[in-house]
């Protein structure tokens, strides 16, 4: 009989019993199945499908979003890693460089808040690491349901219980991201997290093999059954020895317990082996472990390797050679070492209490072979795991919002009292005051947040490339935006404002924005209208990424983000980052000295409540069709306040965006502790000056003796400037005609907003 | 009233890395051959007796003080006397 | 003289570099210390900096304190040498009982980052510039920072209350105990963060008057 | 080999939050007249079997597993067959 004797040929992997119904159960589709035969050329062994269902997952294959993302610009001058290696890594000037990217962990964290947004800390921290970089700060953007209901309590308490449980823990300050609520997210929270690092320009490392023979050392915590099946969605449920038992199946929770302690302990080894140029290439083992960083890593040299499964240290032994080769054990990387320095990388993993055990090597060829008890599990090629998995172009049809051809601007009556509607708008969980969540989280380790949770970007001292903080004047801002909901009524709009205030919030620093990062959290691809605002936002992300000259770098797409059935909003996350050349000369958002004149640079206020927080939040509409932003505007306002920062004109600077200028300025009065006398402009409804959520704005505080040189300024660089009035020291930021703000009732409101999303009511 | 003791951990198959740190650490404190640690939560507490005793402490354990994704958890009923005395 | 200051590195430590750097700020000579060795290299001061020794795994300082080092800290200590548990350092230096008492979690039952002032309520080496009733304003960044005592009014009377948190207690602290001493004053450890209050840019300087024992001694005359 | 368990809880005078924070949380999930909560630490362990097991547990749980300044512990040895199943 062929297939036993198949079988007992050590050197061949044995056939998986009933293949067709394993790879349907896995989530492959049978094209997929009828390639991996071809590739094959036999049927594949259990290990196989293993390896190729979860490598061809949408997590780890990107393949409905592959030909979309292509359309990214992702060149410049400053880019010195793109898209594909793990992070991207931008130059910042003296020789330094920063690794950044953002990824999310929505799905794990709604069904373990704690440990699902920590181990998406962990997971973004190692793939910074991996590109040879101390990770120096995080962001985390994040989105859920709407306060008061008691399970949006347990995720959005827990999440941010998790963000900090591991952040604070493995030494990396988080220093900024952003929150948002919307019923939308009740089912599926969003839990983005950005990692940034910091490199000395030689000292990049890549997840590339580079010569045969090099030994993959396996560094880290011990292999067990945890997240096996969380890299792809659909296997989970039947991705199981008895599947044919569903009902009495043990099913395998697709939640891992992170480690920060062993993190921490494998950033200082890796920061030591790369410092000692001890290793020749390194991967981090997120989604799919070992078959996922070795698969990748042959590929990219166009190599193969070979690795014996008995010695990957296990947590529990009984473990199979499939579940070996997926599990998503957390704080393990996968390094490739020259033999005549693996007793010195083994010697430093020691030192810092980190396993590290050799399990393999660097072969000739392109396969990919694994071998368990001196047999054969795994023998495929490399690339047709890792590079050459099925891509789609799948269906589309026009994302259309049911309300986005209404008027609101039109329509919309004038509220009655905006002052109240001004207060209402405070303790919205987008504007209010982020302290209970931020007060969670150590933002000063490091000794280098300038700016930290709560301005428009953090602001960042660059420490040295081995650590030392205080080397250099040198400095990165960071920002990270999103807005679902004006992503629904126009995902190719919503995405290019949402470029434009991510990079103008670094702007009001000072910085000047250099590289982009994204997360695309969408819904079900399937759904053509959820491929077609995926495809679109892809659009709009890329021609304001072009005309901000920020090329994106890297980043990640979450997609099957849905409840019951409905999708999320459109909620594509950018993180902008830009270097300061001068962090002494960096602009607070608050204002600084009574008697400044406040200013709005960039366009004048135009009515603009479609999308905005306001018609949401106050009158419970999301309508309306989107200003077009002008881009154009955009790089001139962005321009300008880079170069009226280095001249040290600016007293202060903040973006406009959600709540309008009502928030803005309440917002730099409630953080300066100053008042401000306001004059709205003329021809304009009250409350469309104070609520327009209309793009391309910044609200600036300015020394008398600095206005004309930044009228000047503005001037030359055909910006406009209007005059709104000035800081006072009246503690009400009051509005010619319309009435005041009461800062002390204000801040009240603007204080409890974030403390109900996570107390409860 | 009775008084139960419910214990917590982390489900055999997941990290449990506070057990992990713990029996690495005890060589060094003069501990040999000290395996598996596990490190869970312990909670006592009092609630009045019942023949449905069993059936409110699972719905506790389960609804708040377990997460049955990550946690199992037992529990048993305290001989006053004896399991006080501390 | 500047003095040289030796920072204790443990697994899990985070905020040895911030240490560092405040101490070469205030005018020391700073090195770190590998806890897996036993000595202190005759260096002429201690301090145990913040951080997650160990995970915190268990109880925040219960592993780190049977680190070979300690050992060498621990007759430091007794031979008088200046000795400073910074956060997690303090908890090091209470489960090693060179301090009395212990810390255990907030009660708020969670982290907690931001600016509180203190209190010096009495003298020793590492504020020596600084008298009783001076108030400082330092961040606190930390989940077990519940100072708890049994006799909190006998310590204040034996001098070993070195501060209080001066009007927010952030995390019910007994008798609002934010730092404390040995009997001899030689040893101190704080919740609050003086490293990270010693940088105008960073947000004040005030953490400068609690190293003091770090700073150049006086020239003599 | 031996399992055993050690339950790690902050002696009776020390302010235990945690115990409060689930004992307020009780009545909202339905359950009345739940009291005394305390929360505190279980460990489980496996070691050598021997005369002298009670010393080294309670020289371990002394030294390490609770801090004596504002814990007590309790112990006891598990039946493997009963205690593990979980
Ligand atoms: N939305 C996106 N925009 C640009 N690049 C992306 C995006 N999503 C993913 N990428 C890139 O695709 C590559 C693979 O991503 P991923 O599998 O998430 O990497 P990792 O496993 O290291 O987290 C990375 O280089 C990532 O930056
Ligand atoms: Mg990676």
């Amino acid at each position: 009989m062929a297939t036993s004797d198949r079988a007992a040929d050590p050197t061949v992997p044995e056939p998986a019993a009933e293949p067709d119904a394993l790879a349907t159960d896995l989530g492959l589709t049978s094209q997929e199945y009828q390639r991996i035969v071809a590739t094959c050329g036999r049927t594949p062994s259990t290990a196989e499908l293993g390896t190729y269902s979860v490598m061809w997952s949408e997590h780890c294959s990107y393949k409905t979003s592959k030909i979309h993302l292509r359309r990214l610009p992702s060149r410049g001058p400053q880019v010195l890693v793109g898209p594909g290696e793990n992070a991207g890594v931008v130059d910042v000037g003296d020789g330094l460089a920063v690794a950044f990217k953002i990824e999310s962990h929505n799905h794990p964290s709604f069904v373990e808040p704690i440990q699902g947004a920590a181990t998406g800390v962990g997971g973004i921290i190692r793939d910074i690491l991996t590109m040879g970089a101390r990770p120096i700060a995080l962001l985390d953007p994040l989105r859920f349901g709407e306060p008061g209901d008691p399970v949006t309590t347990r995720v959005a308490s827990g999440v941010v219980r998790g963000i900090g449980r591991y952040g604070n823990a493995i030494g990396v300050p988080t220093v900024g991201g952003e929150v948002d609520v919307d019923p939308c997210y009740a089912g599926n929270p969003l839990v983005n997290v950005l990692c940034v690092g910091v490199v000395a320009r030689d000292g990049i490392q890549y997840a590339k093999a580079e010569r045969v023979g090099d030994v993959a050392v396996l560094i880290g915590q011990r292999t067990g059954r945890d997240g096996i099946g969380g890299a792809s969605v659909l296997a989970s449920a039947t991705f199981d020895d008895n599947a044919d038992d569903e009902a009495g199946q043990a099913k395998r929770p697709n939640v891992q317990v992170g480690d920060p302690f062993a993190g921490k302990l494998l950033i200082e080894a890796c920061l030591e082996l790369y410092a000692r140029q001890l290793v020749s290439g390194i991967q981090d083992m997120g989604a799919a472990g070992i078959a996922c960083s070795t698969a990748e890593m042959a590929s990219a040299a166009g190599l193969g390797m070979r690795v014996d499964l008995d010695r990957v240290p296990l947590r529990e032994p009984s473990m199979e050679s499939w579940e070996i080769l997926c599990s998503e054990s957390q704080e393990r990387m996968l390094a490739l070492v020259q033999p005549d320095r693996l007793d010195d990388v083994l010697a430093v993993c020691r030192r810092w209490g980190v396993d590290a055990t050799p399990i393999g090597e660097v072969t000739d060829g392109d396969r990919l072979v694994f071998t368990r008890g001196g047999a054969v599990v795994h023998d495929a090629p490399a690339a047709s795991i890792a590079d050459e998995g099925p891509t789609y172009d799948r269906p589309r049809e026009p994302w259309v919002h049911p309300h986005a051809h209404e008027h609101p601007d039109a329509d919309e009556p004038a509220p009655v009292d905006p002052i109240a509607d001004w207060l209402a708008l405070l303790d919205h969980p987008r504007a209010a005051d982020p302290t209970p969540i931020a007060e969670q989280y150590d933002s000063a380790v490091g000794s280098s947040t300038i700016a930290g949770p709560g301005g428009d970007a953090a602001v960042l001292r660059l420490p040295g490339a081995d650590g030392t903080p205080g080397v250099t004047l040198r400095g990165v801002a960071v920002a990270t935006d999103g807005n679902g909901r004006r992503c629904s009524l126009d995902p190719a709009e919503g995405a290019r404002q949402v470029v434009a205030e991510a990079a103008r919030n670094v702007a009001c620093t000072g910085a000047r924005p250099l590289a982009a990062t994204n997360n695309l959290n969408f819904g079900d691809p399937t759904r053509p209208p959820v491929m077609d605002a995926f495809a679109t936002a892809v659009d709009g992300l890329g021609q304001a990424c072009e005309a901000l000259d920020t090329p994106i770098t890297g980043g990640n797409v979450s997609f099957y983000n849905a409840t019951g059935g409905t999708d999320i909003h459109p909620t594509p996350v950018v993180g902008v980052l830009g270097p300061l050349a001068d962090v002494t000369a960096a602009v607070p958002a608050a204002f600084q000295r009574v008697g400044d004149a406040i200013v709005l640079l960039g366009a004048s206020t135009r009515p603009g409540l479609a999308g905005s927080l306001w018609l949401w939040h106050v009158r419970g509409r999301l309508a309306g069709r989107l200003p077009a932003i002008d881009l154009a505007a955009e790089v001139a306002l962005q321009r300008l306040l880079g170069d009226l920062a280095d001249e040290r004109l600016l007293a202060s600077a903040h973006d406009v965006a959600d709540g309008g200028l009502a928030v803005a300025l309440a917002e730099s009065a409630l953080r300066g502790h100053r008042g401000a006398e306001v004059t709205p402009e003329p021809d304009l409804a009250a409350h469309q000056w104070l609520f327009s959520e209309a793009p391309t704005r910044v609200v600036a505080s300015v020394a008398p003796d600095d206005l004309a040189a930044v009228e000047a300024a503005a001037a030359a660089a055909g910006v406009p400037l209007t005059h709104l009035g000035a800081v006072t020291e009246a503690q009400q930021v009051r509005v010619t005609g319309v009435g005041a703000l009461d800062l002390a009732a204000a801040r009240q409101r603007w204080q409890s907003g974030t403390a109900r999303l996570l107390d409860g009511p | 009233m009775v008084r139960v003791a419910i214990d917590v951990l982390l489900k055999d198959e997941i990290l449990d890395p506070q057990g992990q740190a713990i029996e690495r650490a005890l060589p060094q404190l003069g501990f040999e051959d000290v395996r598996e640690v596990r490190v869970g939560k312990h909670v006592e507490l009092t609630l009045p007796a019942g023949d449905d005793l069993a059936e409110r402490v699972e719905a506790m354990a389960d609804q708040l003080l377990a997460n049955p994704v990550i946690e199992s958890f037992t529990y048993r009923v305290l001989d006053e006397d004896h399991d006080r005395a501390r | 003289m500047s003095r040289r200051v030796g920072v204790v590195q443990f697994p899990g430590s985070c905020d040895e570099r911030d240490a560092l750097h405040a101490l070469a700020l205030v005018g020391a000579e700073p090195e770190l210390l590998w806890h897996a060795e036993a000595e202190l290299r005759g260096v002429d001061a201690v301090v145990v900096p913040g951080g997650f020794t160990y995970g915190d795994y268990l109880r925040a300082g219960a592993l780190a304190r049977f680190a070979p080092i300690m050992g060498a800290v621990a007759q430091f200590a007794a031979e008088g040498g200046p000795v400073l548990g910074i956060c997690n350092g303090f908890q090091v230096l209470c489960e090693a009982r060179l301090l009395p008492g212990a810390l255990t979690e907030n009660v708020t039952l969670r982290f907690v980052h931001r600016a509180v002032d203190v209190r010096v309520e009495a003298t020793n080496p590492w504020s020596a510039g600084l008298v009783p009733g001076a108030t400082l304003t330092v961040p606190i960044k930390h989940g077990e920072g519940r100072y708890v005592h049994p006799d909190p009014q006998g310590l204040a009377d034996a001098g070993q209350v070195w501060l209080r948190y001066a009007d927010d207690n952030p995390n019910g602290s007994v008798a609002d105990i934010a730092g404390v001493t040995n009997a001899a004053g030689n040893v101190a450890g704080l919740m609050p963060h003086p490293e990270h209050a010693v940088d105008p840019l960073l947000g004040g300087t005030d953490g400068r008057g609690l190293l003091a024992a770090a700073a150049p001694a006086p020239a003599a005359h």
